[in-house]
Parts: structure tokens; C-alpha cells; sequence
């Protein structure tokens, strides 16, 4: 009974005050989302306190059984990324609570698009088949969609329109995929293809199809085009949202699948091509975010870098040991967490930047140094992780990332990691060096309001010290699913 | 050649037609029709491959394609909507030209 | 907690509390920073002096919890360390009321002593660090730390040594990171240990082994300005003097010095390193380093340029003195850790006064500084002295001990390399020393600032270098009594050649 | 004693302490802070003081040897000071004197020093001191002076250090007085010996390492000149009186005895050419230590004469410095206008400077008889055996030199009144070299020939007169037939470092060559541009992706 209440709760109260806040507004709106925040943290804790004491467990909504009915598996990775999702929305939304004007027109939808969201990536991370799983990303990328375009202006209308194509092809060479799983093994449930699958056509063409479709949804190089764009032109704390979570959800799933079905459906050509392309995605989106002149648009790129890392979990985890497999999805699963603290951390706090200087170009940053504002702090702060420098959880990351590399004797990819974390370093400090720049005139400098320096620096603060309780995470996630 | 095998490669001709015209086309409405044509395809593969060999209905699929549709129209409704504000604000019919911002 | 943990953690957090205070602080409350700093400052001194004392009579302090399953964050206090931590910590306080008085009436003073107290808690971080993993946590952090310092006061010259520094440090980072896996994937965790785990990398394939060392000493010899790897100490020279003398003595440089001294000895073990022919390239590198940074200092013309030429050269006698097998050599280059530190810093606190005091900064304007300020000119020459290796100063100690070294180690090449570069020393320093002293003023100076009261100028920049400057005389002049740093050094140095 | 040993150094040191920077009072130190260290060498000849926390541990002693130099040393120091009181202008007192007393301080701390980084510190202290005394003037040719004689200094420090560094090793210990026997018996004993042997050379004024001496006396301040030439120089024969092994190298005898003799009459060919008195004596005084280095060499053949000729070496330091401190002290009188009294006044002038040539009944009388002596103990092989002719050679060189110093004081003097305490330090100066020497405690090996030495037989005051006539009558004949003297330049060979390095200089100036510029392509540009095709055609791209997934999945 307790469990029914805790799984409900997580995932159906959110499109309550979906509707809700539809109703209300976005200033009575925010009340709601405190409300809401609260009840999502109970439940959140709840269910990780079963865990830990229990085991993971397959769950049937409403008890309906599989294959009619929607199959939960709530397992170690799954809460673990489902607490991450509390404490990154929860930052965003309270930061989106001070940070938007209440006044503007489209604001009013914001509550409910993010309350939408939030059911969907919880949905994603929870998903036991992946026909759910297609409806959690869909129900995700609508809400996206419609935060970037939250404004209604025409650059970000258009941002919007690009990311809606894009991801609706991607969702749709998923959907085919998931057809085409079914047709031949006649099963949705991840855990029952697990088993089922065999070594033939159908099955690696459904894998490819799906992993294209996902890859253009995570905005794996070079299909990432529609990312800076989208991320760059939303409101900060939709950008962190988008950023820290919405991405990941898509990668996560293609994660699962690889680590499911790539053993018998998988080869090492499609692992290489994944992790080559991570490594060009590392590559090419620190590049571009470093010939940036706006400071949101260098932190998109940077997402497109980041993600990169997720995909190297291709090729470290095919045909290894499975010492190499485990170092390798340890180092890819703390990645993802890490760099959705930091990344929504770096995101709020590129946004407090340009609330207090009055303006997105990275230019008009010269003398912030000297206010020493908090939001640049933040920034530091995060961006030491982006950078996966120590002690950051990032840098523990890579950390092990490098280790299933060089273990599994694979050099190439620890070397991408290796250059990743420097041409990160090159558009981070660009950032301070433009900070640092002494501006002889005009000090027209507004500090943001206290409360919003709190989310980024909180998160940032996590994601620099999860570098140093690591094993916490990582021994959740380690918790299994049904057995 | 079943009848099932048979609406599935005609899902799958109109799945390859559609992103052909998604790759190519750029009038925004077009791509959307694309779009649709890329949904019916994959909707026809699904009902087409999952025949039971009894030849009964496989009703999970016919669910299955029962909430894409759903939501299909549901981004096809989105895209309409955002289609028809840039249209009012801008005029054009097109994403591309001017760079973005 | 017991005091074998609070100990460490105590004086690491001393500095880095002082500088999320100092942080907190708004830019106007100067006071109330200054208090925190010194207070801070005497604090780490005084915990570090116990804990000196400690290890002395043979106490161990540290502290140990795993950060992964295979992978532990080790706090640990022992002889080598607490050597480094004193120097760190010493020249903390003297630079602290050094950069108070140099930074008097300029902005930003909030975020700089910020970051400075950031960047010695590194250091001290360093110091204490018990393996790889944790010495690279705090590595990287006096990077990051590092960096504002450089770039403080925000030309676009300091914006493009900062840009210097960084591309040369991380990458190093990055390198010693390699190393640091590859090691770790072939070994496991390596606590630093007296004389090293050669037992555990004996039946290694030697080749690996020399390639791991090689990125080992690659990536710290980023920090260590090793030639070719030395390109940024030069251009870093555009920030603040405080900063410059506390990268030259303590923080950058000598972490990496200090790095080498621990893959060497308690990593690798210097005998086993000896055995796979590491020590003689080693050995090489550093002796050219130090003849190169000489020669490139002689045609400097700007007296923090020649000065920063001075350090690399000067700190590769450390590499070099490690490299020379046996106790004498090891305390050669172990004592210079600390004696360069303290003549090094007196150079630039002093180079700092002239540009502060007379707004000198060429090497051609010194002409008569002697006469105007005679306390400072007189710290010059001393640390001038000391780096020709003049006896009785520190330099001639170290000098002495690595010669000696040297020839036990049957290396007597060594002896060249070191005549050769107490040469260039002096020719680039001596004609510094007559322009000081035996030139007259031709004009005005270029930016004269008179302060109130009988001495030269701000008493807050005048005693550190003083006191610098007096140090380097005593510890030369009383090398052979117990706990100076020539002792303690050959203490160390004695327990990696335990039989 | 061990009180008296400290008062020694410690008293020139503190002395060096602040005062008014032109007060005329504190040059009464400079008087004051030799007599400790007079009073110790008068009073005592044996002692030893170990300070174990000074460097690398410290011991400081008094034996034969050290006493008789640091009766020289403090003798000269304390009269140049009294000389030095009166003798300067008020302009650069504090400079000057705080120089003075440093360089003082490691002339006497050099001589008490027993191990290896004590001598080595004080010898550093005293070379580096020094350079404040050479450059006091403060006019060009003082800062060339300086400038070479700082070069010199610096390579001999640094021959000196990897000598001594070798050479404790082989010893195995940190004294002095282990390192000849460890020089004798070491594997590279020749290069050992080539290192420390040219580090004291330095200071001796060895041929070719000489070149500081000729230019930095005249441009000294006269007292100055007078202990550089009469104590600091002698340095570098103690350096070598302590490490050499005597006795022990027979190879470098030869070698040794051949660069003594050409210090000793090639520096009087050179020195006859000059003008300026100084210049003169400061040849007068490397031909002076060739001769001494010549005794040396002999020396180093056997064991026989070494221990005959370490006292007389001795000796021959104390009489040249006295002599040679009365001299440089002369040159900065005012003669008096009265012309009998001008006439009267060459006697003393002239004295020492014929004491330095071997007149009999002089100090350098004693010396020169004491060393032929001393010389006839050994066996007779090699160049030893032409060297008493080679030191009436060098004697006939240095009646030429006194003499072209004569004449060419007689050209510079100038008239006028002195202040008493030049007056009075030359004269006292000029008093013991010339009478005082006799009472003076010598090294024990001679100390009972003094009567011998002083009152020599027909044959020794023939032997030592005619290179003195010889010499005199070149010396008229150079007169009456008026030759033109060649123009060398002080400090002769210098100058053709000195050019190369000029030529070298003016060719490696950073030149002006820039290299054109690369036309760099626009990377920045040409990545947005490939963005935005990536935009523009992401439908492409991604089948791209998709096929591109699917055959490689498929195999």
C-alpha cells in the first residue's frame, strides 16, 4: 500500500499540478511547486528508503499486469536518477521562481510544462518496457519543446520548431524500433528482450534504428545541431532543466539498451562508431563552445562536449572484462549525475551573471570579477567539475572512465577523456578571463537576489563534492532490480 | 507473403519516403506532413509485424499504435501551434535564411 | 577526533576556512581581514610547528577514508612533509603581511587574499597528501587557485599569461593524471612509503614502468618549469610580486619539485628507480634546465623577468639533487627545497619594493636604489648572495651538500653543472648588486611613493624581506645545529637509505 | 685566547655596524678593529677553536704558518687604517668603510679558518668586500676595474668550490689541513691541483689570471690599494701554502716554476711601460709573487726543501707586504715644498722598494738568503737547480721597477701639506718594513737565523748586490738614452677579451629580422560555418547516422 502511494506520487502527482498550475497562473503557481517539490522529496526518500532496505522490485501500475498493463523497475540506478531528478528540478523550479517575470504572457504555462516534464523523465528513468519508455521521452520532448518556446519570440519559436523536428524523428526511428523488437521477439518488457533476443537482423536493425533515434534526442555529434540553439536562447533555469536532465533521459535509455541487448545484438563496429562519435562530440562541442560570444551558448556546447562522455560507454563496455564493463558504466552513471548538478548549476549561474550585468554577451563580463558576485562563484565551482578536475565528481568520473579504458587496453578513448578535460578548461576560462578583464568605466553591476545564487551554488557545491563520496552513489546504484 | 508482412514493408516504404522528405524538404508544413507520413509508416510496421500466428489481433500492438497516434497528434499539434506564431511573427514559412539570434 | 587527525585537518582547514571567510567579507571591511588572515596564517603556523615536533619524537598523524571502492583520500604527516608544510606555511605569514602592504589602497583585495589563502591551503594539501590520488586532488587545486592570483590585476598581458599558465599546468594535470591510472591499473593504490614500492613493481615490465615515470615526471615538471616544459613561469611574472614570490618559493614550482620527490622516493623508491635508469635522463633534464634557465636569465631585462629565468634554473637543482643516489645527494636537493624558497622570496619581495616604493622595474633603472633604500638593497644582496651559492648563505649549503652528493654518487659531471651555473648566477646577478650599491641616481625615480615615518618604505614591505633575508643567513651560517633545514633534510634523506 | 680568536673576526664585523653617512668619527674603527687580532698573533702561536653550529661545522686555529700571516695582515691593516682616517675625503665615508671592514674581516677570518666552508666563507666574504673598496671612485675606469677584477674574482671562487669539493671528498674530511695528503694520493690529484692551484691564483695574480691587479690598484683608494696588493693578495699563497701537497707533486714543480718565472720578469717588462705609479707597483707586485709562486714550484718537487721553504715563503709574504703597504701608502703623499726636505724624503720613500730588489741588510735581503738557503737543502734536478739565477733575474726585473716607480712618482707627485694620519701611517708603515721587521715574530723554521740573515757574508752581499746594480744601470741607461717607451695598456692582455666581447655583443643584439606574418585562416569562422551546414541539413545527417548505425550493427 505504502509502495502504491510512493510510485503514484512520483509519478502521477506531477501532472496533477500540471493541471493545476495550468489553471492558476505562474504567480500562484509557484506555491503550488513548493507544495509539490516538498511532496516529490517525501516521496523520493521514501522510495530510496525502500530500497535500501528491500532490494529493487518490479512494480505494475495499478496492477495491471505486463504486457497490457505499464511495468515499473524500480532499481538502484533507476532512484538514484530519480533523486537526482528531485534535487536538480527542485533547484530549477525554485530558481525559475524568482528568475522569470511573472508578467510576461507565456510565463503562465511554465509550471505546467515543467510539472509535465518531470513526470515524463521520472516516467523514463522508471520505464520496465521500452514502449513507455517511448512515451516518457515523447512526453518529455513535448514539454521541452514548449519551454523553449516559452517566450514566443521568433528566435526562440525558431530554436523550438528545429528542436521539435529533430526530436520527433528521433522518436519516431525509436518508435519503429521498438516495432520491430516486438514483431520479432513479441515482448516490450527490457527484461524479457534481455532474454529473448538473438543474434539476428531484426533485432540489430531495431537497436540501430533506436540508437539513431537517440543519439539525435541526446544530441550526440553531429546531430546536435538543434541543442546550442534551443539551449542557448531559453530561460536559464528551462536551460538547466533541459540541460541537466532532459538529454540525459535519452541517453540514459540508450545506455540501458546497450547494456541490456548490446551484448548479444551489439558488434564493435557500432561500438567504435558510438564512442567515435563521443569523442567528436567532446571535440567539436568544447571547440564551438569556446568560439562562442554568448555565455549561454558556450554553455550549451558545452553539453554537446559532455554528453560525448555517456557514449564512450559503448565501446568500454563490448567485449571486455567485466571488471572494465563495471569501471566503465560506474564512470559513465557518475558522469551523468555530476554533470547534471554542475551543468544546471553552470546554467542558473550563467543566468544570475547576465541578470546582474545586463547582457548575454561574454564581453560585457569585464570587472564581474571585481563584485565577486556568488553567481560567479558557482560558476568556478561547477565549472571545476565540467572540467573533471578534482575533487569533483566529474574528475572521480573520469577517473574511472580512464581506468575501464586503460584496463580494457583501449588508450584511444582515455586520451579523449584526457583532451576532453583540457578543451573544457579553454571555454571555461575563457569565461573568468573575461571576468578578470579591468573595466576602467561605468559600474552598472546588480547583484541578483541571495535566493538565486542559493540553487546554483548548492548544486554546484554537490557536484564538487561528490567527487569525494562517490562510493554512496555508485553503491546504490550497485543495488539491483528484481532478482 | 502475408498479409502482415506486407503492411510492414509499406509501413516501412512510407517510413523511408517520410525522412527522405523530412531530410529534404523545408517548407515547415511540409515537413510536418513528413513528419505524419513517417508516423503512419512506423504505426503500419507495428500492426503488420505483430500478427499472432493464430491471426487474431494482437491487441497490445493495437494499443500500442492506439497512444502513438495519441501522441502524434499531439506534437503534431505543437508544431502547429509554433508554426503558425513564427508565420504571424515573421512571415516566412521557412526555418532557415538568417542566422540564428 | 584525536589529535593525530585534528592535527592535519586543522591547519587545512585553517586556510581554507580563512578563505570562504575572506570570501564572505565585503571588499571595504580591510581590518577585519587582516585580522583573519594573520590570525589564520599564525594558526597554521603554530599547528604545523607542533605537528613538526611531533614527527620528530615520532608521531604519526594523518587520516585515511576511501573515496572508491579502490581508491583512498590519505592525509598523512610525515618527515618529507612536514618540510614542505613548514616552508608553506612560514612564507604564508611573511607573504601575507607582505601583500597586505603591497596591495594598500588597490581593488579587488577580497578576492585576492581569497584565492591566496586558497592556493597555500593547496599547498599544504600537498604537503600532508599520503598518495597520488589525494597529492593530484590538491595539485589541481592550486591550479584553479592559482589562476586569479596571475590574472589579478586584469591586463590583457595578465590575461594572456593566465591563459599561458593554464594551458601549460593543465595539460601537465592531465599527464600526471595518465601516469597516475596507468599506475594505478597495473599497482592499485600506492600510499607514499619510505623508500617506495619497488617490491611491488619489481616483476613489472620495466618498459611500462619508465613510460609511467615518464608521464609521472612530465606532469610535474609542467609546475617545476622544467625545460621545455617552462614556458608560462616567465609570463606569469605580471602579477602582483606577493603572488610572484609565493609561486617561485612555495606554492607552483616547488609542488612540483615536491611531486618528484615523492614518485621518486616513496613511490617508485629511489633505489629501484636507480635500477631502472631513470635517474641519469632525470639527472640530464635538470642539469640543462639549469644552465638554460641561467643563460636565458642573462639577457633579461626586466628584473622579475631575470628573476623568474633565476627559478627555473634554480629549482632544477632539486630534480638534480634527487637524482644523485645515495643520503648526501637526496639531502642536497631536499634542503634547497627550502633554502631556494627563502632566498627566492626574498628576491621577488624586494623586486616588489623597488617597483612599489621607486617604480622601478627594469634592470637599467636600479642605478642608486642602494642609497634610497638601503634595508631593502640589503635583503637583495643577500638573496642575491645566497643564489650564487656565497658562503655562509643558505645557497652555498645546498650547493656544497649536492657537490658532495654528487661525488659519492659518482657523478662528478654534476660538479661542472653546478660551478657553470653559480658562474651565470653571478654574472647576471652581481652586475644587480652594482647598480644597487656602486651607481648614483642619474634622474628622479620613475613613480616614487613616500611613505610616512623613518624607514625606506611601508614597514609591512620591509620586514618580511628582512626577515627572509636573515633566515637565509642563519640557516646557512648554523647549517650544522639540529632542526635546521640542512638537518632535517639529511633526517629524511637517511630513512629512504635504510638498509 | 679563544676570546681573544673571536674578538679577532667579530670585531671588524660588528664594527660594520650603522652610522651617520658622512660622520668622520666611525673611521676610528677602522684603526681599532685590527688589534685584537694583532695582539693574538703577537702574543700566541698555537691555538685551536671549534665552533661545531657554525656551517658545516667550524673550527678556527692559530699555528706557524697562519701566525706569521695574520701578524702581516693586521700589521697592514691597521696602519693603512690609520692612513685610510686621514687619507679620505668625506664623500662615500660609510660605504667606504664598511667595505674596509668586510673585506677585513675575511682576510683575518680566512686566515684563522681551519676547515674547508670557514676559509671558504671568509675568502668569498673578503673577495666580494672588496669590489666595494675597488669601485669606491665611482668613475669609469673604476667600474672596468671593477668589472674585471668581479670576473676574475668569480672564476676563481668557482675553480676554488669544485676544488675544494673534490677535494673533501677524496679527503673525506672538511679541514684544510686533511687535504694535502688527499691531493697527494688522489686519482685525479691533477686536476685537483689544477683547480685549487688556479682558484689561489686568482688572488696571486698568476700570468694570464692577473689581469685585476694592474687595473683595480690605481683606481683603489691608496689605502686600499695598499692592503689589496700587500694582504689580500697573499691569500691566495696561504690557499696554497695550506692545500698544496708539498713534497708530493714533482710534476708540477716545473710547471709551477716556469709560470713564476714568467709572473716575475715578464710582469717587470710590462710594468717599466707603465706610467702611473700604481700600476707600476701593482706589476712590481706580480712579479713579486711570481717569485714566490717560483718557490712554490720548488717546493712542490721535495719533501727536503718544502719543509725548509713553507717558513721562508712565509717570510717572503711578510717582508713583500710590509714593503710593498709602505709603498702604495707613499704614493699618496703630498711632498713638501721645501726642496732638502723633498730630497730627504725619497731615502724612505725609496727604501722598501729596494728592500722588495734584495738590498742587503733589508727585509728582502733576509727573504731572498733565507730562500737560497732554504733551496740548497734539495737535491739539485730539473729547473730547480737554475733558480737561485732565476731569482736574481726576477731581482734585477724588480730594481727596474722600483726604479721606473721612482721616476714616475717623481712626475705625479704634487706638493702640499698632509693630514697627520697619512703622515703617520706611512710613516709608521715605511718604519716597520723597513726597521721593525727584525723584531717582528718570524716562523719558527728561521726564527734562529735571524742574526745570519741580517749580518750575510761577503759572497751573500755580492750575490745580492749585483742584480741590484745590474738593474740600476739599466736603468740609467734607459734614462740617458731616452727610448720611447712602449705603449702597453695597464692590465695588457685584457684588453683583447675585452674586445671580443664587445664584437660579440654589438653582432648579438636581438636583431630587428621579423619573420613575415602567416596568413592564418580563420579557424573560429570556418567552425561556425561548418555548424551551421550541420544545421542546415540535419535531416541528411541523421540518415546519414542512421545507415551508417544500421550496417555496422548489422555487419
Amino acid at each position: 500500500m505504502t509502495l502504491n502511494l510512493l510510485v503514484a506520487g512520483l509519478l502521477f502527482t506531477p501532472l496533477a499540478w500540471a493541471v493545476v498550475s495550468l489553471l492558476i497562473g505562474f504567480r500562484a503557481g509557484r506555491w503550488l511547486a513548493g507544495a509539490g517539490m516538498v511532496l516529490q522529496a517525501g516521496v523520493t526518500l521514501g522510495l530510496v528508503w525502500t530500497l535500501t532496505g528491500q532490494g529493487g522490485f518490479e512494480y505494475a501500475l495499478g496492477d495491471w499486469q505486463p504486457p497490457l498493463g505499464i511495468g515499473l523497475r524500480v532499481d538502484g540506478m533507476a532512484l538514484t536518477l530519480v533523486l537526482l531528478t528531485t534535487l536538480v528540478a527542485s533547484a530549477c523550479g525554485l530558481h525559475a521562481a524568482g528568475y522569470l517575470e511573472a508578467d510576461r504572457p507565456g510565463q503562465r504555462y511554465f509550471w505546467p510544462l515543467f510539472w509535465f516534464l518531470w513526470a515524463g523523465i521520472n516516467g523514463v528513468w522508471l520505464a520496465g518496457d521500452i514502449f513507455n519508455i517511448y512515451v516518457g521521452l515523447e512526453l518529455v520532448t513535448l514539454a521541452a519543446v514548449g519551454l523553449v518556446a516559452l517566450s514566443g519570440e521568433p528566435p526562440a519559436l525558431r530554436a523550438a520548431l528545429r528542436y521539435l523536428f529533430a526530436a520527433l524523428a528521433g522518436s519516431l526511428a525509436f518508435l519503429l524500433g521498438v516495432a520491430l523488437l516486438y514483431g520479432a521477439y513479441g515482448t516490450l518488457s527490457l527484461r524479457l528482450l534481455a532474454e529473448a533476443v538473438q543474434a539476428d537482423g531484426t533485432g540489430s536493425a531495431a537497436l540501430a534504428l533506436m540508437f539513431a533515434g537517440l543519439a539525435v534526442k541526446t544530441a550526440l555529434f553531429p546531430v546536435h545541431a538543434w541543442l546550442p540553439p534551443a539551449h542557448g536562447i531559453a530561460h536559464a533555469p528551462v536551460s538547466a532543466l533541459l540541460s541537466a536532465l532532459v538529454v540525459k533521459a535519452s541517453a540514459w535509455v540508450a545506455i540501458r539498451l546497450w547494456l541490456d541487448l548490446g551484448p548479444v545484438l551489439g558488434s564493435s563496429g557500432g561500438a567504435f562508431l558510438m564512442g567515435l562519435l563521443g569523442t567528436a562530440a567532446i571535440v567539436w562541442g568544447s571547440w564551438m563552445a569556446w568560439c562562442q560570444t554568448g555565455l549561454k551558448k558556450l554553455v550549451a556546447y558545452s553539453s554537446v562536449g559532455q554528453v560525448g562522455y555517456l557514449f564512450l560507454l559503448f565501446p568500454l563496455t563490448f567485449a571486455v572484462s567485466d571488471r572494465v564493463a563495471e569501471l566503465a558504466t560506474q564512470g559513465v552513471m557518475l558522469h551523468l549525475i555530476s554533470h547534471a548538478l554542475a551543468k544546471a548549476a553552470l546554467f542558473m549561474a550563467a543566468g544570475n551573471l547576465i541578470w546582474a550585468v545586463g547582457d548575454g554577451r561574454i564581453v560585457s563580463l569585464a570587472g564581474a570579477g571585481r563584485h565577486l558576485p556568488l553567481s560567479l562563484f558557482a560558476f568556478g565551482l561547477a565549472a571545476v567539475s565540467i572540467m573533471g578536475l578534482p575533487p569533483s565528481g566529474g574528475f572521480t568520473a573520469k577517473w574511472l572512465l580512464l581506468q575501464a579504458a586503460w584496463q580494457a587496453g583501449q588508450w584511444g578513448w582515455a586520451l579523449a577523456v584526457l583532451v576532453g578535460g583540457l578543451l573544457a578548461a579553454l571555454y571555461v576560462f575563457k569565461v573568468f578571463a573575461a571576468c578578470y578583464v579591468d573595466k576602467a568605466s561605468g559600474d552598472d553591476f546588480h547583484y541578483p537576489p541571495r535566493r538565486l545564487d542559493l540553487m546554483p551554488l548548492g548544486l554546484a557545491v554537490m557536484a564538487l563534492g561528490l567527487g569525494l563520496v562517490a562510493g554512496l552513489p555508485l553503491h546504490w546504484m550497485g543495488i539491483g532490480g528484481a532478482p | 507473403m502475408s498479409p502482415g508482412l506486407l503492411y510492414a514493408l509499406a509501413g516501412m516504404l512510407l517510413f523511408v519516403m517520410g525522412l527522405a522528405g523530412f531530410a529534404l524538404l523545408r517548407h515547415l508544413l511540409r515537413r510536418l506532413m513528413a513528419f505524419n507520413l513517417v508516423g503512419s509508416g512506423t504505426f503500419l510496421v507495428l500492426v503488420g509485424l505483430a500478427q499472432r500466428p493464430d491471426g487474431e489481433p494482437d491487441p497490445v500492438a493495437q494499443a500500442l499504435v492506439l497512444t502513438g497516434i495519441v501522441v502524434a497528434i499531439a506534437a503534431t499539434a505543437l508544431a502547429l501551434v509554433l508554426m503558425r506564431r513564427w508565420f504571424d511573427l515573421t512571415g516566412r514559412t521557412r526555418l532557415d535564411g538568417e542566422a540564428d539570434e | 577526533m584525536t589529535t593525530t587527525v585534528a592535527l592535519p585537518l586543522g591547519a587545512l582547514l585553517a586556510s581554507l576556512l580563512a578563505s570562504v571567510v575572506i570570501f564572505m567579507l565585503p571588499e571595504r571591511r580591510h581590518g577585519a581581514r587582516i585580522a583573519v588572515n594573520l590570525s589564520a596564517a599564525a594558526l597554521k603556523l603554530a599547528l604545523v610547528c607542533v605537528m613538526i615536533w611531533g614527527v620528530f619524537q615520532g608521531r604519526a598523524y594523518g587520516l585515511r577514508f576511501a573515496v572508491l571502492p579502490e581508491l583512498d583520500f590519505v592525509l598523512r604527516a610525515d618527515a618529507l612533509a612536514m618540510m614542505f608544510a613548514g616552508l608553506s606555511s612560514l612564507l604564508w605569514l611573511l607573504t601575507t603581511v607582505y601583500a597586505v602592504g603591497y596591495l594598500e589602497d588597490s581593488p579587488n583585495r577580497s578576492r585576492f587574499f581569497g584565492f591566496f589563502s586558497l592556493c597555500v591551503a593547496s599547498t599544504l594539501g600537498i604537503a600532508l597528501a599520503g598518495n597520488l590520488f589525494t597529492f593530484f586532488v590538491f595539485y589541481e587545486m592550486l591550479t584553479l587557485s592559482t589562476y586569479p592570483l596571475v590574472v589579478h590585476r586584469g591586463t590583457p598581458e595578465a590575461l594572456s599569461a593566465g591563459r599561458k599558465y593554464l594551458a601549460y599546468t593543465l595539460t601537465g594535470g592531465a599527464v600526471l593524471l595518465l601516469g597516475m591510472v596507468w599506475l594505478q591499473s597495473l599497482a592499485g593504490d600506492l600510499t607514499f612509503q619510505p623508500q617506495g614500492h619497488s617490491q611491488l613493481l619489481a616483476h613489472q615490465d620495466r618498459g611500462t614502468l619508465t613510460a609511467i615515470f615518464a608521464l609521472l615526471f612530465a606532469g610535474l615538471a609542467v609546475k617545476a618549469a622544467v625545460v621545455p616544459l617552462h614556458g608560462w613561469l616567465p609570463a606569469a611574472m605580471v602579477a602582483p610580486a606577493p603572488v610572484s614570490a609565493l609561486l617561485h618559493a612555495v606554492a607552483v614550482v616547488k609542488a612540483g619539485a615536491f611531486g618528484m620527490v615523492r614518485v621518486l622516493y616513496h613511490v617508485f623508491g629511489i633505489e629501484f628507480s636507480a635500477a631502472l635508469g631513470l635517474l641519469g635522463p632525470v639527472a640530464g633534464v635538470a642539469a640543462f634546465t639549469i644552465i638554460y634557465g641561467s643563460v636565458r636569465a642573462l639577457v633579461q631585462t626586466d628584473l622579475k623577468r631575470r628573476l623568474a629565468f633565476s627559478t627555473i634554473s634554480q629549482v632544477a637543482y632539486i630534480p638534480l639533487g634527487l637524482c644523485l643516489l645515495g643520503p648526501v645527494g637526496t639531502a642536497g636537493g631536499l634542503v634547497h627545497l627550502l633554502h631556494q624558497g627563502l632566498m627566492k622570496i626574498t628576491l621577488f619581495f624586494c623586486a616588489g619594493n623597488y617597483a612599489e616604493t621607486i617604480g622601478v622595474q627594469r634592470i637599467d633603472a636600479l642605478d642608486g636604489a642602494g642609497r634610497r633604500m638601503p634595508a631593502t638593497s640589503m635583503a637583495f644582496t643577500v638573496g642575491a648572495f645566497g643564489m650564487m651559492g656565497t658562503p655562509p648563505l643558505a645557497g652555498f649549503v645546498t650547493k656544497w651538500t649536492l657537490g658532495t652528493g654528487a661525488l659519492a654518487a659518482d657523478m662528478p659531471w654534476v660538479i661542472a653543472v653546478l660551478v657553470a651555473s653559480s658562474l651565470l648566477n653571478a654574472v647576471y646577478f652581481l652586475p644587480l648588486v652594482h647598480r644597487l650599491w656602486f651607481r648614483e641616481l642619474p634622474g628622479a625615480w620613475p613613480r616614487e611613493h613616500h611613505h610616512e615615518g623613518r624607514l625606506e618604505t611601508s614597514p609591512w614591505l620591509l620586514w618580511p624581506p628582512l626577515f627572509t633575508a636573515a633566515s637565509i643567513l642563519v640557516v646557512g651560517l648554523l647549517a650544522a645545529v639540529p632542526f635546521s633545514p640542512l638537518s632535517w633534510a639529511e633526517l629524511v634523506a637517511a630513512r629512504e637509505f635504510a638498509p | 685566547m679563544n676570546g681573544l680568536m673571536l674578538a679577532a673576526v667579530l670585531l671588524p664585523l660588528l664594527s660594520c655596524g650603522p652610522a651617520g653617512r658622512n660622520a668622520r668619527w666611525p673611521m676610528a674603527l677602522l684603526v681599532l678593529a685590527p688589534v685584537p687580532a694583532l695582539v693574538l698573533a703577537l702574543l700566541f702561536r698555537q691555538g685551536e677553536l671549534a665552533l661545531p653550529g657554525l656551517l658545516l661545522g667550524g673550527v678556527w686555529m692559530l699555528d706557524e704558518i697562519r701566525g706569521t700571516f695574520l701578524v702581516l695582515t693586521a700589521l697592514l691593516w691597521l696602519f693603512a687604517g690609520v692612513y685610510a682616517a686621514g687619507y679620505m675625503k668625506s664623500a662615500g665615508l660609510r660605504g667606504f668603510r664598511v667595505f674596509w671592514l668586510l673585506t677585513l674581516t675575511g682576510n683575518l677570518g680566512l686566515i684563522l679558518a681551519a676547515d674547508i666552508a670557514g676559509f671558504y666563507t671568509f675568502f668569498a666574504l673578503m673577495t666580494f668586500s672588496a669590489y666595494g673598496l675597488i669601485v669606491h671612485a665611482r668613475t669609469r675606469a673604476a667600474y672596468r676595474a671593477g668589472r674585471i677584477y668581479l670576473i676574475m674574482a668569480v672564476v676563481g671562487e668557482m675553480l676554488l668550490l669544485a676544488g675544494f669539493l673534490l677535494a673533501a671528498r677524496e679527503a673525506g674530511s672538511l679541514m684544510l689541513a686533511d687535504l694535502p695528503s688527499a691531493l697527494a694520493g688522489a686519482g685525479h690529484s691533477a686536476l685537483l691541483i689544477a683547480l685549487l692551484g688556479l682558484g689561489f691564483g686568482v688572488k696571486a695574480g698568476l700570468p694570464l689570471l692577473h689581469f685585476w691587479l694592474p687595473l683595480a690598484h690605481p683606481v683603489a683608494p691608496t689605502p686600499a690599494s695598499a692592503v689589496l696588493s700587500g694582504a689580500m693578495i697573499k691569500a691566495g699563497l696561504l690557499g696554497w701554502l695550506l692545500v698544496l701537497p708539498f713534497g708530493a707533486a714533482p710534476e708540477w714543480s716545473n710547471a709551477m716554476i716556469l709560470v713564476g718565472v714568467v709572473a716575475a720578469l715578464g710582469a717587470g717588462v710590462i710594468g717599466v711601460c707603465q706610467h702611473d705609479p700604481k700600476t707600476v707597483l701593482a706589476y712590481s707586485s706580480i712579479s713579486q709573487m711570481g717569485l714566490m709562486t717560483l718557490l712554490v714550484g720548488a717546493a712542490l718537487a721535495d719533501t727536503a726543501p718544502a719543509l725548509a721553504l713553507i717558513p721562508v715563503l712565509a717570510l717572503y709574504a711578510l717582508h713583500h707586504g710590509l714593503a710593498k703597504g709602505a709603498l702604495f701608502l707613499a704614493v699618496g703623499l703630498h711632498w713638501p715644498r721645501n726642496r732638502v726636505r723633498r730630497a730627504l724624503l725619497w731615502l724612505p720613500v725609496a727604501l722598501p722598494g729596494l728592500a722588495l730588489a734584495g738590498l742587503p741588510w733589508s727585509s728582502g735581503a733576509a727573504a731572498k738568503l733565507a730562500a737560497k738557503q732554504a733551496l740548497g737543502q734539495g737535491p739539485e734536478a730539473g729547473l730547480v737547480s737554475a733558480l737561485p739565477l732565476l731569482m736574481s733575474a726576477g731581482a734585477v726585473a724588480t730594481m727596474l721597477l722600483v726604479a721606473r716607480f721612482v721616476v714616475c712618482l717623481a712626475r705625479h707627485r704634487d706638493n702640499g701639506s698632509n693630514p697627520p694620519g697619512v703622515v703617520s701611517g706611512w710613516a709608521v708603515m715605511a718604519g716597520v718594513s723597513i726597521l721593525l721587521f727584525w723584531w717582528l715574530p718570524w716562523p719558527e723554521g728561521i726564527d734562529p737565523e735571524r742574526a745570519k740573515l741580517l749580518l750575510p757574508d761577503g759572497a751573500k752581499i755580492r750575490s745580492l748586490s749585483w742584480p741590484l746594480l745590474a738593474g740600476l744601470g739599466l736603468a740609467f741607461l734607459a734614462v740617458l738614452a731616452p727610448v720611447r717607451v712602449p705603449a702597453i695598456p695597464a692590465g695588457d692582455a685584457v684588453v683583447i677579451p675585452e674586445c671580443l666581447v664587445r664584437w660579440v655583443g654589438r653582432w648579438s643584439r636581438p636583431g630587428s629580422i621579423r619573420l613575415p606574418r602567416w596568413v592564418r585562416p580563420d579557424v573560429r569562422k570556418m567552425s561556425e560555418q561548418g555548424e551551421d551546414w550541420i544545421r542546415a541539413h540535419n535531416g541528411v545527417v541523421f540518415l546519414a547516422l542512421l545507415v551508417a548505425a544500421l550496417v555496422l550493427l548489422l555487419r
